[in-house]
This record gives structure tokens, C-alpha cells and sequence, in this order.
């Protein structure tokens, strides 16, 4: 048996034991006494491993900053049976409002949630700290210290990211910069027309 | 003209003008204030249950749109202009473009809750496994390895775990073919019980089964305790249930 | 891809996520609606695999009757390691779901405890109690007259907390009570059923 396969079979070994908890690279490369890009090499072996063989139902995925295995999503139906209850409920769309513009503003307070939707938001935070989504991190260093929110990596797992930067870009970023853009022109424009106008202001 | 209005469709009064733009098909950019504010304001009005504090969350937005609305009925001298203190405010400034900001924030982090919904629903299909206790390796976790724990490692722990309770494996459509009767269990009990030696555990009787085989196994053990066939007792609070025999073994087919 | 592997692949992922409760070759047959024999052989494929692979950690092991992935053995020295030298926080999710328990119900017997988990809690509770996070809190009155648990000061010092009405309130739906629901529509639906079959008792 040569070494890389005792080192991805070791690897599959602490991944399974870890379950849904998983193990970080750093982690997994300590308790292997091995380098990083050793265990990454595993690692990518492993998943090739895994996508390749039909006869496998289980797979290789990284979320919240962790390494796990998962079942391949072919057998999500098949699974579903196994459980009595369907297994998460659908969240409140004032929950999953909340939840985005505390994820792309952390840590954000309660009013500046408030004042981006324009309605109150307690109840929806209150959900969401009780679901394990988001966190209290801190307050802010201003008149009524209030509270703020960050998300936690329980919500990274549950939506699917390995981390923040995994957030998929705010759709309108652009257009915002557009915007700035042709107004600058415009503004520019104004002046131009102003200019050869003769008129001061 | 009359709307029915869903109230619970909404999520605010910023999510109401946004269906507004979009059903009037509005170019955010340049928001015809009159046609925009009248129909706020008419779904104001069909919207009559209302709270009290959400109304007042609509209502603010409402003197907000007329406001704007006034201000761009104000002449716009060439060159001069002034707002309503008289002081003189720079020509490009257009008194919708707060609204806009603010709509197009909102709308930014509505459409971002919509994909963090769909990343979500990805995530859904991959299921993991708790994991593997301590014990089946003859360890012991050290649980306070110097980490810095915060109250949500225990909400977090929590809800994993309310995840896993709710896997349930064995599945009654299956075993509805092996089905007994209860007066075929309630021999199947006493012929158990007293291969036993006339005692036994009460959890012992339910070991196997899917949820309609322990009703049946249930109800069998009501029925024989009815006709006086078992005694069943319990020591101390929280000991186990005994089952003892009282007669001799009986048919009841 | 042929039926035989999807079939194999299928029962990887139930057994995987069915961890160490795993299933009967029964359970099994009836979630995949295939016969006995036909979910032997596959199984049989899905032991064959994992001992002829190097590269994998874990393998099919059948224990009274049913049958659970397990890690290889040769995997058991390095695994035992990482339970005593967990990395991070993890591998204290036993410990920190009794904690959680026993902090938001305090204070509470240990069998209370094991009700809501519905596994055995003896062993988190003593390294609990051991590492000063918990403490014995008197007796409920009642036969037997159990201990009953509840937190320490040191506990709030560790989570950060200054009293136990810090403790953000926690959601637990009303699942409990759905599940309660399908508990008694069963049983009516079998009193039924045997009434109908003209079985008296």
C-alpha cells in the first residue's frame, strides 16, 4: 500500500468519525503530520474517488470552513424517506431578508436592519439567533451600545458556503456603479452647459 | 379602482412600493411621483388590517412620497433653485433620489435572501451523520480544550441535534406485510415472558418493530394487563418496567 | 450506469447518514423496495469495495442484525488520538447538547435529559460535571428521588454570560408536538384497522 492511500483512507477515516462537524485542513494536516498540501492532494483524490465510482453514495464537500462528507444529491429523495418529518422547514421570508443583510453587513445592528427593509425586525432576529444562525458580536462603541449581529458557521453550513467570502455578489453593486457613473457624466455635463452658458453659480 | 390586497404578501413598506414599480413597470430611475404615490396610497387603503405599528411603518412612507411628490411641483428657476427654507441647493439634486437609494437597497438584500434561499435548498440534499460518540473508541473527550465557547456552540448544538432526532429509521409502509394481530402478539408476549422465567423487561418487548408494531405490541400488553394475564411494576421512579407473568399461558386466538 | 450500482450507492447513503444506529437488511429491502437477496448482494459489492480499496477509511461491519459503516481498524489508534486531542471545539457535541439542555431546563434529572435526546447521557454528564460546567443541585421530590442538574458560575463565565437570563430564548417549534400528532393518528388508524378486521381484545 503506498502512502497516499493510507493517507486519503486515514483522512476518510477522521471525516466519517467527524460527521456533519467536519475537520479543517489545518486540522486534518496536524492530526495527519502532514502538510497542508499534502492533505489537500489527499483530499482531491478522495473526492475524484468518490465522483468517479458509481457504486458510492457519498461525497466529499466543503462548508463553513470545513471539510465533510455528504451524500451525493441523487439520493436526496430516496433519503428523505428515512425521515418522518421533513427535515427543514421552510424559513419566513422576512427571516431569510434578515438574515441577507445581516450576512453581507456584519455586524450590523438591529436598527440598520430595520432601516434597510423598512420595517421592524425583531421577532425575525429573535428566530434567527434561536435557530442558531446568527450571533450577538459585540456593540456598538455609540449612545445606547446597541447590539451587534454577525452570522455564526452553523448558517455557512446550513446555506451551503464555505465561508463569507462564498456569498454570492449583491446583484446591484454594479448598477450602483453605473448609476454613480451617468450621474457623474450628467453632473459633468451640467457643468459643461454651465460653463459655456456663461452662468456662475 | 379596487385592489385585493394580500397584506401578508408584503414585507414592508419598502416591499410594497418595489411590487408597485414592478407591476407598473416603472423605470426606478426616473419614478413618475403622482402615479406612484396614489396607488401606495390605494393599497393603503385596501390593506385594512393593518397593526397598528406596521400601519405607522406604511404611514411614514406615504408622507414621505407625498413630500416628494410636492417638492417636484416646485418651479425650478434656471440657474436659482432653492428648497422650501429657501436655501440654495445644488441643480442635480432630485428629491427622488433617496427613495431610490433606499428602494434599491432593499431590493438589493430581498433578491440576496432569494439566493441564499436557493443555496440553501442545494445544501438541503447533502445529509451528514452526527458524529461518532466518543465511547466506540474507549475515549474520553477533554471538552474544554481552551476554546473560547460562546452561547450559540449550544444553540447550534441544539438545533443539530433536533435535526437528527428526526430521523427515524425503520419505515411502517414496509413491514405492513409482516403485520400480527394483537391476539397474535399477546401470545407472542406470554410465550417471551415466560421463556423468560415468567419476568422480563418492559423495553425488552419493544426492541424491534416500526412504529405500528410497537402500537400493536402496546395495546397487547394493555389487553393481557386488562384480563390480569401480566402484572406490570416498577420499582422506584425511574426504574425500568417489569413484566410478570400471573397465570398460566392462555390462547387467544 | 447500471441498476446494481445505483442500488449499492443508494444503500452507502442510508447507512452513511443512519451512522452508528445503522439498519436491518428488512429496513433496508423496504427503503429501497428491493427484495432481501437483492439488497445482499449489493451490500455484498459494498464491502467488496471498501476492502479492496486502499484508499478507503471505512468499511461495512453487521452487529446484531444490522448493519453500520464503521472506520477500518487499522484507523483506530489514530482516531482514538483525535478524540483526546480534539483540534477545535469538536467532538463536544455530545457534551455541549446536554449542556444546552440542562442550561435552558435547569435544573433537571439526567433521565429528563436523555428524554429529550433520546440517547444516553450518563457519560457527558460526569465530564460536565467533572470539567466544573455543571452541579449536582439537589433532589427531585419524587420515588427514587433523583439528582437534579443545573449550571454553574463557571459555566456563565465560559459562554460569556452574565446570568442566565442572557441565554437567548430557544426555538423548538412545535415539532415535538407534530410528532405527537402522527403518534396518536397512527394508533387511531390501527385501532381502526383491527376493528375493522373484526379482532376483538
Amino acid at each position: 500500500m503506498n502512502e497516499g492511500d493510507i493517507l486519503t483512507a486515514t483522512l476518510e477515516s477522521f471525516l466519517f468519525v467527524a460527521g456533519e462537524e467536519g475537520l479543517t485542513l489545518k486540522q486534518l494536516a496536524a492530526l495527519t503530520v502532514c502538510t497542508e498540501g499534502e492533505v489537500t492532494d489527499a483530499l482531491e483524490r478522495l473526492l475524484a474517488g468518490y465522483e468517479e465510482r458509481r457504486m458510492s453514495g457519498i461525497t466529499l464537500r466543503q462548508y463553513g470552513g470545513v471539510f465533510q462528507l455528504v451524500t451525493k444529491a441523487e439520493y436526496a429523495e430516496d433519503i428523505k424517506r428515512l425521515f418522518e418529518n421533513p427535515p427543514s422547514k421552510m424559513m419566513t421570508q422576512a427571516a431569510l431578508e434578515v438574515l441577507a443583510i445581516i450576512a453581507y453587513k456584519q455586524p450590523v445592528t438591529r436598527v440598520e436592519v430595520d432601516d434597510v427593509r423598512g420595517v421592524k425586525s425583531e421577532r425575525a432576529i429573535q428566530t434567527l439567533a434561536s435557530k442558531g444562525f446568527i450571533m450577538e458580536k459585540g456593540r456598538l462603541e455609540a449612545s445606547g451600545r446597541p447590539i451587534l449581529y454577525a452570522t455564526t458557521a452553523y448558517f455557512l453550513d446550513r446555506f451551503g458556503l464555505n465561508s463569507l467570502e462564498d456569498l454570492p455578489p449583491l446583484l446591484q453593486e454594479t448598477e450602483e456603479d453605473e448609476d454613480t457613473d451617468l450621474f457623474l457624466t450628467k453632473f459633468q455635463d451640467i457643468l459643461e452647459a454651465q460653463e459655456e452658458g456663461g452662468n456662475s453659480f | 379602482m379596487s385592489y385585493n390586497v394580500k397584506l401578508e404578501a408584503f414585507e414592508g413598506p419598502l416591499d410594497l412600493l418595489l411590487h408597485l414599480i414592478n407591476r407598473l413597470e416603472i423605470d426606478i430611475y426616473d419614478i413618475p411621483m403622482a402615479q406612484l404615490t396614489n396607488q401606495y396610497i390605494e393599497h393603503l387603503h385596501a390593506m385594512r388590517v393593518l397593526e397598528l405599528d406596521e400601519l405607522s411603518e406604511y404611514l411614514v412612507l406615504a408622507a414621505t412620497l407625498i413630500e416628494i411628490k410636492s417638492k417636484m411641483l416646485l418651479p425650478v428657476h434656471e440657474g436659482e433653485v432653492f428648497d422650501d427654507e429657501g436655501q440654495e441647493f445644488d441643480m442635480e439634486e432630485d428629491p427622488r433620489e433617496e427613495l431610490i437609494a433606499r428602494i434599491l437597497e432593499y431590493k438589493k438584500y430581498k433578491e440576496a435572501a432569494v439566493q441564499l434561499k436557493e443555496s440553501a435548498d442545494e445544501r438541503a440534499v447533502h445529509y451528514t451523520k452526527p458524529p461518532t460518540e466518543v465511547e466506540a473508541y474507549g475515549a474520553v473527550a477533554p471538552i474544554d480544550s481552551g476554546d473560547e465557547l460562546n452561547v450559540f456552540d449550544l444553540i447550534g448544538a441544539f438545533q443539530r441535534m433536533l435535526q437528527r432526532r428526526r430521523l427515524k429509521a425503520p419505515m411502517s409502509a414496509s413491514i405492513t406485510n409482516n403485520e400480527i394481530s394483537v391476539g397474535e402478539k399477546m401470545d407472542e408476549i406470554m410465550s417471551q415472558v415466560e421463556r423468560k422465567g415468567g419476568t422480563c423487561d418492559f423495553e425488552e418487548l419493544f426492541e424491534e418493530g416500526d412504529i405500528n408494531g410497537l402500537i400493536i405490541t402496546f395495546l397487547s400488553i394493555l389487553e393481557l394487563m386488562k384480563r390480569s394475564d401480566i402484572i406490570v411494576e416498577q420499582h422506584g421512579n425511574f426504574d425500568r418496567l417489569q413484566i410478570r407473568m400471573q397465570m398460566e399461558e392462555r390462547t387467544y386466538e
